[in-house]
């Protein structure tokens, strides 16, 4: 299946793009598709700590089985305001 | 109603909108763009949201705040991209009949904002350099 | 610098006065008029004051903010005369380089101001009547 | 001596004027003040016990002394806001 992934703030910058479209077997959780995200950039591996994963733009824990054509975005510590 | 803008925030605007006969308070935050940070002097500084995101989170704000104190009314909006030192990031206008319950909920909604919604402050420094402001890790939907 | 007005509050003005690069964070309180009191409708009402004390009274508040809380201005505009129902009576603006200080302040502010300064409100009623607002005896100066 | 009396909100009101001027015995306290003025304008004597008195501007006890000249205000509960 097909999941798109979004990088915003540090993940964007270590990720060297705002976006990019992964192809996952059915049934992947975030983890897994964090995983290969990390296998692709790197430098992306040593923000998990502190990331915050949201998928359809409602926060999603590591273990959520991720739906066909998701929306998963890579969310670094908020600092609005 | 919660917005994020690209442009100076029109808070006389928001201010005369959210006044009403039969409200007798307006508790009002700004915030604003500061030229130092930990001991460095800030030159320029831009924030980034994931925006649909970012504004559900307002909004959701904006509802939990009416439901949650004795208030009128509640809009939170939200300066994207370069700011200007000095010019208003945020706005938050509560109106309520008393001024009690519109200064909590507009702390209160200060507060959530800066832990629940996806917004990124990035800063430039003078003689050089740039940085995500440490921030926050977002809330784990299950703490709630 | 506290003022007592007989025209419409400029708020907007008040808030770019207050804003300063070294400042993070700008509470404000706007009072504004209410079209009921105690379950009667409010159709018109008027602040009068002790004016000489009453601006020496808020400008003691001002500076007793800046001095027990840690915020960079705060100015105190209060309303006199009549005031169109819905419209600020009162506004006080607090920068600060945090939110909770300027949050403190602003509040605290508000709260003596309606024990300590020599200002009246009388309202007039539908169907008729009019009253001078149940008041706070000012706090005896031995008290503090 | 001369002592200038401002009344104000429902003191105002009630003695159906905003300022008098009074004549009064050297050393007079603002308790004496009030007594005189009470006699001269008795719808007053109700609004007592809700009054604070200023002189000069400061908040006066009903024991202070009187300087000459002074500026006595009537002030009842305040309602700024």
């Amino acid at each position: 299946m097909i999941v798109t992934v979004l990088f915003f703030a540090q993940a964007r910058e270590r990720a060297g793009r705002s976006s990019a479209t992964l192809e996952l077997p059915d049934g992947s959780r975030v983890a897994d598709a964090l995983e290969e995200i990390e296998r692709l950039h790197p430098p992306l591996a040593a923000l998990r700590p502190h990331l915050a994963v949201a998928v359809n733009q409602r926060l999603a824990r590591l273990d959520a089985v991720l739906p066909a054509g998701a929306e998963l975005a890579l969310l670094p510590p908020v600092s609005g305001g | 109603m919660a917005e994020l803008v690209r442009s100076a925030l029109d808070v006389a605007q928001l201010l005369s909108a959210a006044a009403r006969p039969d409200c007798g308070a307006i508790a009002v935050f700004l915030g604003t763009t500061r030229n130092h940070h930990d001991g460095r002097r800030v030159t320029r500084l831009a924030y980034e949201a994931y925006e649909p995101m970012a504004l559900a989170s307002l909004a959701e704000l904006e509802r939990h705040a009416l439901e949650h104190f004795d208030v009128a009314s509640c809009r939170i909006v939200h300066r994207l991209g370069d700011v200007p030192l000095a010019e208003p990031s945020v706005v938050v206008v509560v109106a309520a009949a008393h001024r009690e319950p519109a200064f909590a909920a507009c702390r209160w909604a200060m507060n959530e904002l800066k832990r629940r919604v996806p917004i990124w402050k990035k800063e430039h420094y003078a003689p050089g350099g740039e940085d995500w402001v440490a921030g926050m890790k977002l809330a784990d939907p299950d703490a709630d």
